[in-house]
């Protein structure tokens, strides 16, 4: 019941924030609405968890046919309209081929539905530990973000007045959006999944063409006509289960094993879907394009939840992939992406698009991990799901913090920020820390991938995670080191940030930090029950206990540096000299004595090496490799199969 | 202006043993734009002929530089010789061909060792440098100092070398071109040396000629050009190749430095066998009074002494323009697009003598 | 433990005429091994015990030379190598030279030699890490760390 | 081509005897030209002043009427020019360099005793002669002058 | 080798200067000279080969010289030089110290001093 | 029981890790002298350095500093403890990471243009040599299920039998690690580079003689783990692997000293390829005998 008035609480809030023009009445409305929303969730999972799915049960929903029937018409027309939208839109850019990408992928389960091909008394729906724990990361990331997007767009059209203000149809799609996420991670027959996860593109694709410039259009549409191609995927892998196989859900799907033949065929479908949705290689180029949206659909759609989304779906399938080709061609289309797009991320020095190729290398390592189809290697997959919704939400937040306050987003910019905007450096640490450090929770999560690849025997992978995460240290630490230069006499930045946007950064802060202390928790209470239940085993812990006193003991000690500094430094007579210049500084640590005897401020970048990691160099080249191999390996997969 | 790094670069700086200065304007480690600067040793001792008299401006001119210490001073007598029609004695020009390839050897292993230390060899610039000493031996030993060694003066030498020291220089040299052998072989033939010498700081003999390059530099492009073959002292007796190398790059200059270091070895050789006996020095009389320009071949390459005066004691003008002062235009084409880690190397493959560019 | 086993050395020519500057570094080859005594050419002021200075301070080398000496930690002491550095030596008329390094910073030992030679240069260390010793034993007095020494004006020894 | 060229010298060398000598434990040996400071035996020393005046430096001062001979070592640059130049050959070039210090010393040096008579006994000799032209000078002015009231 | 030194007149010097580019000459060295009677020479040194081919003119010093360094491009250090020590104005350099080469402690030392002209 | 052991051990860390690391200094500078063919300082000249640096004054250039290189300090500190308190492998490699952020952030808080440079070449030499540990501590776990280092040393053949190859590339990166030349990039103790002194340029004083502190123990860490390889249940095996760890240093020291410096890319390509090749095919035939096995 509180599942049903969630979702349309949310629903009825997007129509709410649609109809409302006041910019201040809508404000409220949105934070009041967010912080019920992210109530109601919460309840939901406790009551979710109370009624037994802790026990390995899982609360499926079987609504009595009528009512199916009548969803079923409802979503028959929804998904009319989105293709209707699509082809109105796409005629009006004169982007024909997403009409007929969209066509592919609407008409067919539409006669499925209407011919009544379709298998029919399923359970519908279905709530499980995995679920509880995406509704906790949808429910709070999405509602903080919402809070977050009522302040940042304020902003963000003083900032651009050459983009037309349209934030309640912003706020409206983000809750529109929220809804059909919340559909799409309960639903599990595959259909109605379909219907949500069509949604979400769709959604995804009008944020992006939010401030309807001409490079917003062209990405938006790139968006859409990859994420379209991926619905076709989705689409033949339904018919394929109903037509061939007469499986019509998830669960029918994953019970019948990875041995069972002709599996292999939707498993894959079902991949091409969730890669494209996870922006993997060679799909991944939509990802970057998003980046054009304003941040708190960034945040909040290209980062936390809706590329998840297709993680999500590898997620539930992983015990298919054990052994066969599908999960051959995720592991490597997900240990490769993870490599290169890190390696690609060296090269970036605007801060959104390191974050957006650091979201998809990590997406990458997620499908890596859901590729291997042991339950050691999901566990780290929703490790990483988790965490990284996190900690990459907290970054984009605070990037776009940055960009409204300072005017500039690149990380060069950010130089010097401990000194002229501290609260925002100490926030940006910790989301970067969270990121790649020790004991901080991406790190644990690709540990225990680290093990799993290592358990399976899986070489390649084990050598694109060495290789992979040495490269994202490196770019995420010279970013952290630009944040610590110490500029002497500098400005501060005045701190125009919002204090709603404050507030939700720290939340995440909080978090982040929580969920270091709390993974060990929330490995045995949710993630372990039900890997169990999918892979049909019992699954042990990942990470030792020692291991896990010592990650507290360093988390502890890293809280207590600053004290312990400050107590520490308190009291030493130090002399401070000017930082070496090679003996020509100009009276301060900025500026040196130039050839001409002038004075020269002297500055310094981060390395980008361009030359190695640039998009010219690499991008293509790896997009090219992985269309190969995601076609070679599809087709061999597939003839197989037949 | 994209993601740029603005550095400065000396005037302290390890690799600098003399203060110059850089403005380098770095691209991650690729330098795209460098601006030197001098003038860190400039004291000004060109004008110092107004307070020393014409002979005492010899210990000046030793002075504008210590390492090729000798060449100044006897380019600077060289010039006041020519405008004063002085005979030097054979025995002292001689002499003074001993001493130039002496300082040339002393010169050119220091900068090997240099070189070797400005890509983070160690022992190869200790090795360099413990053979050296045994040439600083032979200098002391001659004339009283390591480096400064006022042996020179107007009208001749200030003290003979006696025969017997020569023979005893011939045994140290035939030590030291054992000792040498294998420094140059590591220079010349190690594969990670010349992966840091080979292609770095390319310049075309069109580009040194068009630049003014002297020296090695000059011959590191291809370019036979030596200016001990005008025949001063006493090259005219003396037979010697030209050492040039078609390489072009840092490796050619370093080629063209070891093989003249064995080169010198042969001409001291040659002046030894050769050199008469007889008087050092010739009584001089008088004051110059006329302008001259001696152009000679030091161990960075030509040298220009000119000088003017009028019949005084004091000369009126003396001007020095040093090899190094000529490279320095060639300096910074090479430095624009190298890597960081380049600087030093291609700041040291002009072998900098910033104290005699500055004066 | 003394401050004097392990001096680290800095080197900067203030304008000298080469012959002091590679007889210092020829200090540190296989010949004279300064090492011997601690010494390391650091090349970074903020590491350095001693400073040396070759040759007169001129007009543009006097900023650096000031400012690397401020940047070095207590104690330091300064070495001025070479009569350039001592007075100015043959230069000390030129107008763009100040004169000895004393003109500058206050020196606390003086090499002469022209050029140096590395033995005068081994004994110029051997006094100044004598010196170093006693101003660290000044400066454990003192509150403050300034403690200067050396800049004494010439004195007359007659015999 | 090759790497590792060095390797057999570096292991010869770490089995071999240092090259380092062993300074300050042992005397440094000097040549037997070498340059190391400025002596003056004051037995021979005239005070004659060319030796300042050659001096490039200008490290040597001559004081006649305190009759000494002074030099400053921190300013002398061993260039030996004193020493070629001296007429009585007093001036010698010691072997030793002068030693470092903590300050910039000058030495002077007192004339010998005996060679302070010689002095006296020229300047005394130089008097005579002074006066005894001054005396033939007048003789010969008288001379001119008579010999001019004469014509 | 043979050296040659030609007397020319301020006005002629570009033209000159590109005529002996044209016959394939190197700069060697340019030089400024004080000239005790008031005003300066400046003696350009091309070499070709080992041959020798100077050119001199004199100055004023009132107005500025042009600067050779579009013909010959290693001419802006010795120019900036001449600019520095002797005070001179050089127009048209293709690397302008202003000033900043030697910063020297008196400036332009080698200029005429007004209570020294004799 | 065991919790006495592993607290003796570690305390026996604390202890005589910075003499252990002084000692292996001691031994690089004299050896080093020799190759040079100089006498070179005594064995004891580390002690010294490290001594004085912590008399003179501390200069900074700001605050934020000392307390990063205090940070770095005792993280490195820290990660050692786990090491000798027989804890993860991987765990060790990844405070050690951890830790030397600390230092790398020092460095750039200094804002001055060789810090930064060295800061980032550091960041550098960490992104070449990380494969490398990491595969180190896989080969561990490989040769002996585990990745306790408690568990390491208590199987029946040291793990050098089966990870030859990963050893090698192990030793190839503490080339790195050490920064010795071919790849003393980002800082090294005689200043004679592009970078002046990198990473430590403006680390002084006795803040300095903390960072080194923090390097003596890191050494005698990383130079544990290389021993790692030599160690199983016999006694005996602990002699051995102090004999090998001389060695090894020995190879370090000789390479530093016929070497010259090479630049960042032939570091990175070089240190990749030889992880590549050593490492991963150690530890693909690794996977295959345990496939086989099972
Ligand atoms: S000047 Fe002082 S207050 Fe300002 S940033 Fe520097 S240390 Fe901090
Ligand atoms: S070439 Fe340079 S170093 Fe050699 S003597 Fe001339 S000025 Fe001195
Ligand atoms: S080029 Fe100049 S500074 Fe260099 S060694 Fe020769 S004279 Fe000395
Ligand atoms: S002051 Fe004069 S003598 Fe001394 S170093 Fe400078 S130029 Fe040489
Ligand atoms: S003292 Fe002599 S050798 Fe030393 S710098 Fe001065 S002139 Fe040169
Ligand atoms: S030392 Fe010689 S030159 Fe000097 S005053 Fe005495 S006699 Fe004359
Ligand atoms: S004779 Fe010679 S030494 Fe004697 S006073 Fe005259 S010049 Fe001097
Ligand atoms: S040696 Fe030279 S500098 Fe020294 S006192 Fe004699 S003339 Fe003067």
């Amino acid at each position: 019941m509180i599942l049903l008035f969630l979702f349309f609480f949310t629903l009825g809030m997007s129509v709410l924030t649609a109809l409302l023009r006041d910019e201040k009445i809508r404000g409220g409305v949105v934070i009041v609405g967010s912080i019920i929303m992210m109530v109601l969730d919460v309840l939901f999972c406790v009551w979710a968890y109370l009624n037994g799915v802790g026990d390995n049960k899982v609360l499926t929903f079987l609504p009595e046919s009528g009512l199916t029937e009548k969803c079923t018409y409802v979503f028959m027309a929804g998904e009319l309209f989105l293709f209707s939208l699509i082809t109105v839109l796409s005629v009006k850019h004169g982007k024909y081929h997403c009409i007929l990408l969209s066509a592919i992928g609407t008409i067919p389960v539409l006669w499925l539905d209407i011919t009544h091909k379709a298998v029919e008394n399923l359970p519908m729906l279905k709530v499980d530990d995995l679920t509880i724990l995406m509704f906790m990361v949808v429910g709070i990331v999405g509602g903080l973000i919402s809070i977050y997007a009522v302040g940042y767009l304020h902003d963000y059209h003083i900032h651009h007045k050459d983009v037309e203000n349209r934030s309640q149809y912003f706020q409206a799609l983000l809750f529109l959006f929220l809804t059909a996420m919340y559909g799409l991670i309960t639903s599990d027959a595959l259909s109605w999944m379909f219907f949500f996860w069509e949604i979400t593109s769709t959604v995804s694709f009008l944020l992006i063409g939010y401030t309807k410039k001409s490079e917003a259009v062209t990405n938006s549409f790139r968006a859409l006509w990859m994420n379209l191609l991926g619905g076709c995927g989705f689409m033949v892998a339904i018919l394929y289960c109903a037509l061939v196989m007469h499986i019509g859900s998830l669960t029918e799907l994953v019970e019948a094993g990875p041995r069972k033949a002709g599996i292999v065929i939707p498993v894959v479908f079902l991949s091409l879907a969730a890669i494209t949705k996870s922006a993997q290689m060679p799909f991944s180029r939509w990802l970057l394009g998003a980046m054009v949206a304003p941040t708190p659909s960034s945040a909040l759609l290209h980062s936390a939840t809706m590329v998840k989304a297709g993680v999500y779906l590898l997620i539930r399938i992983s015990p298919l992939f054990a052994g066969n080709l599908g999960g051959i061609m995720i592991t490597t289309i997900g240990g490769f992406t993870f490599f290169a797009a890190s390696l690609l991320a060296i090269s970036q020095s605007d801060g959104k698009k390191v974050l957006a190729y650091s979201t998809i290398s990590n997406l990458g390592l997620i499908t890596a991990c859901a590729g291997v189809g042991q339950p050691a290697a999901t566990w780290a997959a929703i490790m990483l799901l988790l965490f990284h919704a996190v900690s990459k939400s907290l970054m984009f937040l605070a990037v776009g913090a940055v960009e409204n306050a300072t005017g500039s987003r690149d990380v060069e910019d950010m130089h010097g920020m401990v000194v002229k905007f501290p609260k925002m450096a100490y926030v940006m640490t910790v989301g970067i820390c969270g990121m790649f450090l020790a004991p901080f929770g991406m790190l644990v999560a690709k540990w225990a991938a680290l093990k799993a690849y290592i358990d399976s025997n899986n070489v390649m992978l084990v050598m694109f995670l060495v290789f992979g995460s040495a490269t994202t240290m490196f770019y995420w630490g010279k970013w952290l080191g630009k944040l610590y230069a110490v500029l002497h006499q500098s400005e501060r930045h005045r701190d125009v940030v919002h204090k709603s946007e404050w507030q939700v950064m720290y939340c995440l802060t909080a978090l982040i930090v929580s969920l270091c202390a709390l993974f060990p928790m929330i490995g045995t209470v949710f993630v372990q029950p039900v890997l169990s239940q999918s892979f049909g085993q019992t699954v042990g812990t990942i990470i030792s206990d020692n291991d896990i006193r010592v990650m507290l003991m360093m988390l502890i000690m890293i809280g207590l540096m600053p004290v312990l500094a400050a107590f520490l430094i308190r009291n030493r007579k130090e002399k401070m000299t000017m930082a070496y210049m090679a003996g020509v500084n100009a009276g301060d640590d900025r500026h040196f004595i130039d050839s001409l005897g002038g004075i020269r401020p002297s500055y310094l970048s981060n390395w980008y090496m361009e030359e190695w990691f640039g998009e010219k160099r690499i991008l293509n080249p790896s997009l090219y490799l992985s269309a190969t191999a995601v076609t070679v390996m599809m087709i061999v997969a597939v003839g197989g199969a037949l | 202006m994209g993601n740029r790094s603005v550095v400065p670069f000396g005037p302290q700086h390890p690799v600098l043993p003399e203060p110059i200065h850089l403005d380098l304007v770095l691209e991650d480690e690729k330098v795209v734009d460098a601006i030197p600067s001098i003038g860190f040793i400039h004291r000004g001792l060109e004008k110092l002929v107004d307070k020393k008299d014409f002979n005492e401006m010899v210990y000046v001119a030793e002075r504008i530089c210590g390492i090729c210490s000798f060449g100044h001073g006897f380019g600077y007598c060289d010039a006041v010789e020519h405008i004063m029609n002085i005979e030097v004695p054979k025995r002292a020009d001689y002499l003074r061909t001993i001493f130039f390839e002496l300082s040339r050897m002393h010169s050119h292993i220091l900068w090997l060792g240099l070189m070797a230390d400005a890509f983070g060899f160690e022992s190869l610039f200790m090795d360099s440098w413990r053979v050296r000493e045994k040439i600083l031996d032979m200098f002391e030993a001659a004339t009283g100092g390591r480096v400064i060694f006022s042996i020179v003066k107007i009208g001749g030498m200030r003290r003979d070398v006696p025969n017997e020291m020569l023979r005893e220089f011939l045994k140290s040299l035939d030590d030291i071109e054992r000792d040498l052998e294998i420094i140059i072989r590591t220079f010349l033939n190690d594969r990670a040396v010349k992966g840091r010498l080979c292609g770095v700081g390319v310049l075309t003999p069109e580009q040194v000629e068009e630049l003014g390059c002297c020296g090695p530099y000059l011959r590191g492009s291809g370019i036979r050009r030596d200016t001990r073959k005008l025949g001063y002292a006493a090259y005219d007796d003396i037979e010697f190749d030209i050492v040039t190398s078609n390489d072009c790059d840092t490796y050619g200059r370093s080629y063209v430095r070891a093989m003249e270091v064995l080169q010198s070895i042969s001409i001291i050789r040659q002046a030894i066998a050769k050199i008469p006996d007889g008087p050092v020095d010739t009584v001089v009389k008088g004051f110059p009074n006329g302008e001259y320009m001696t152009r000679i071949e030091q161990p960075r390459g030509e040298a220009c002494f000119y000088v003017k005066a009028s019949g005084k004691k004091f000369i009126d003008r003396l001007r020095v323009r040093t090899p190094t002062f000529a490279n320095i235009p060639a300096l910074t084409q090479t430095l624009r697009g190298c890597d960081l880690a380049d600087v030093p190397i291609l700041v040291l493959a002009i072998d900098p003598c910033i104290s005699c560019t500055e004066r | 433990m003394k401050m004097s086993k392990s001096p680290w050395l800095l080197h900067y020519d203030a304008s000298s005429c080469n012959g002091c500057d590679i007889e210092v570094l020829a200090s540190t080859t296989p010949r004279y091994d300064v090492e011997r005594f601690g010494v390391i050419n650091t090349g970074n002021p903020k590491h350095a015990d001693i400073l040396v200075v070759t040759g007169g301070v001129n007009n543009q080398t006097k900023m650096v030379v000031k400012q690397l000496y401020s940047q070095m930690p207590d104690p330091k002491v300064v070495i001025a190598a070479g009569i350039c550095a001592c007075d100015g030596g043959i230069f000390k008329e030129c107008y763009n030279v100040n004169g000895g390094v004393d003109t500058v910073i206050p020196v606390d030992i003086y090499v002469p030699g022209c050029a140096v030679r590395p033995e005068a240069l081994i004994d110029g260390v051997v006094k100044a890490v004598k010196l170093l010793d006693e101003k660290r034993e000044a400066m454990k007095n003192h509150a403050s760390c300034e403690v200067h020494y050396g800049n004494t004006p010439a004195k007359e020894v007659k015999k | 081509m090759s790497g590792l060229n060095y390797t057999a010298r570096a292991l010869k060398n770490l089995f071999s005897k240092p090259a380092t000598t062993k300074y300050p434990f042992e005397p440094a040996d000097f040549k037997e030209r070498t340059r190391g400071h400025v002596e003056n035996d004051m037995d021979k020393c005239i005070l004659c002043g060319l030796c300042q005046m050659k001096c490039p430096t200008g490290a040597i001062t001559v004081d006649k009427t305190k009759q000494t001979w002074s030099i400053r070592p921190f300013s002398c640059i061993q260039c030996r020019s004193c020493v070629d130049g001296c007429p009585k050959k007093s001036l010698s070039m010691g072997r030793k360099y002068q030693e470092p210090g903590d300050e910039k010393i000058t030495k002077t040096f007192d004339l010998s005793d005996s060679q302070k008579e010689v002095l006296a006994a020229q300047a005394k000799a130089a008097a005579e002669r002074a006066a005894a032209a001054k005396a033939a000078m007048e003789a010969k002015k008288k001379a001119e002058a008579e010999a001019a009231a004469k014509a | 080798m043979e050296s040659i030194l030609k007397e020319i007149s301020e006005e002629t010097l570009l033209n000159e200067a590109q005529a002996i580019r044209a016959e394939g000459y190197r700069l060697i060295q340019i030089c400024a000279t004080t000239v005790k009677e008031g005003g300066y020479e400046i003696l350009y040194s091309f070499g070709k080969g080992y041959d020798e081919m100077s050119i001199r003119f004199h100055t004023d010093g009132k107005k500025p010289v042009q600067s050779i360094s579009h013909i010959f491009s290693p001419a802006w250090l010795y120019e900036n030089e001449i600019h520095d020590l002797f005070g001179l104005d050089v127009c048209d350099m293709v690397l302008d110290f202003r000033g900043g080469l030697y910063r020297t402690s008196v400036k332009a030392p080698f200029a005429h001093k007004e209570e020294e002209t004799k | 029981m065991r919790m006495t052991v592993v607290l003796l051990s570690i305390l026996i860390y604390l202890a005589a890790a910075p003499l252990v690391g002084l000692a292996f200094e001691g031994y690089d500078r004299v050896v080093s002298a020799r190759m040079q063919n100089r006498k070179g300082p005594s064995f004891f000249q580390p002690l010294y350095d490290l001594l004085k640096l912590f008399q003179k004054q501390s200069i900074v250039v700001n605050r934020v500093q000392t307390a990063l290189v205090i940070g770095f300090v005792i993280f490195t500190i820290f990660t050692g403890c786990i090491f000798f308190a027989g804890g993860d492998i991987l765990l060790v490699f990844f405070a050690h990471s951890l830790a030397d952020m600390f230092l790398i952030l020092a460095a750039y808080s200094a804002n001055s243009p060789y810090s930064s440079l060295g800061a980032q070449r550091e960041f550098m030499q960490t992104m070449a040599y990380e494969p490398m540990t990491l595969l180190t501590a896989i080969g561990f776990y490989m040769t002996c299920g585990s990745f306790n280092v408690s568990d390491v040393i208590q199987q029946e053949v040291p793990a050098i039998v089966r990870a030859p190859g990963i050893f090698l590339g192990f030793c190839f990166t503490l080339l790195i690690i050490f920064r010795k030349s071919p790849f003393d990039l980002a800082t090294s103790h005689h200043a004679h580079q592009e970078m002046v002194k990198g990473l430590t340029q403006d680390l002084a004083g006795n803040i300095y003689g903390l960072q080194e502190l923090g390097e003596l123990y890191a050494s005698v860490q990383m130079l544990s783990v290389a021993g790692l390889f030599f160690i199983c249940k016999n006694p005996l095996s602990y002699v051995v692997a102090v004999v090998a760890v001389i060695v090894i240093y020995f190879f370090i020291l000789l390479a530093d000293n016929i070497f010259p410096r090479v630049k960042w890319e032939v570091m990175l390509s070089s240190t990749w390829v030889v992880t590549f090749v050593f490492g991963g095919g150690n530890f693909l035939i690794l996977t295959m005998l345990n496939i086989a096995g099972k």
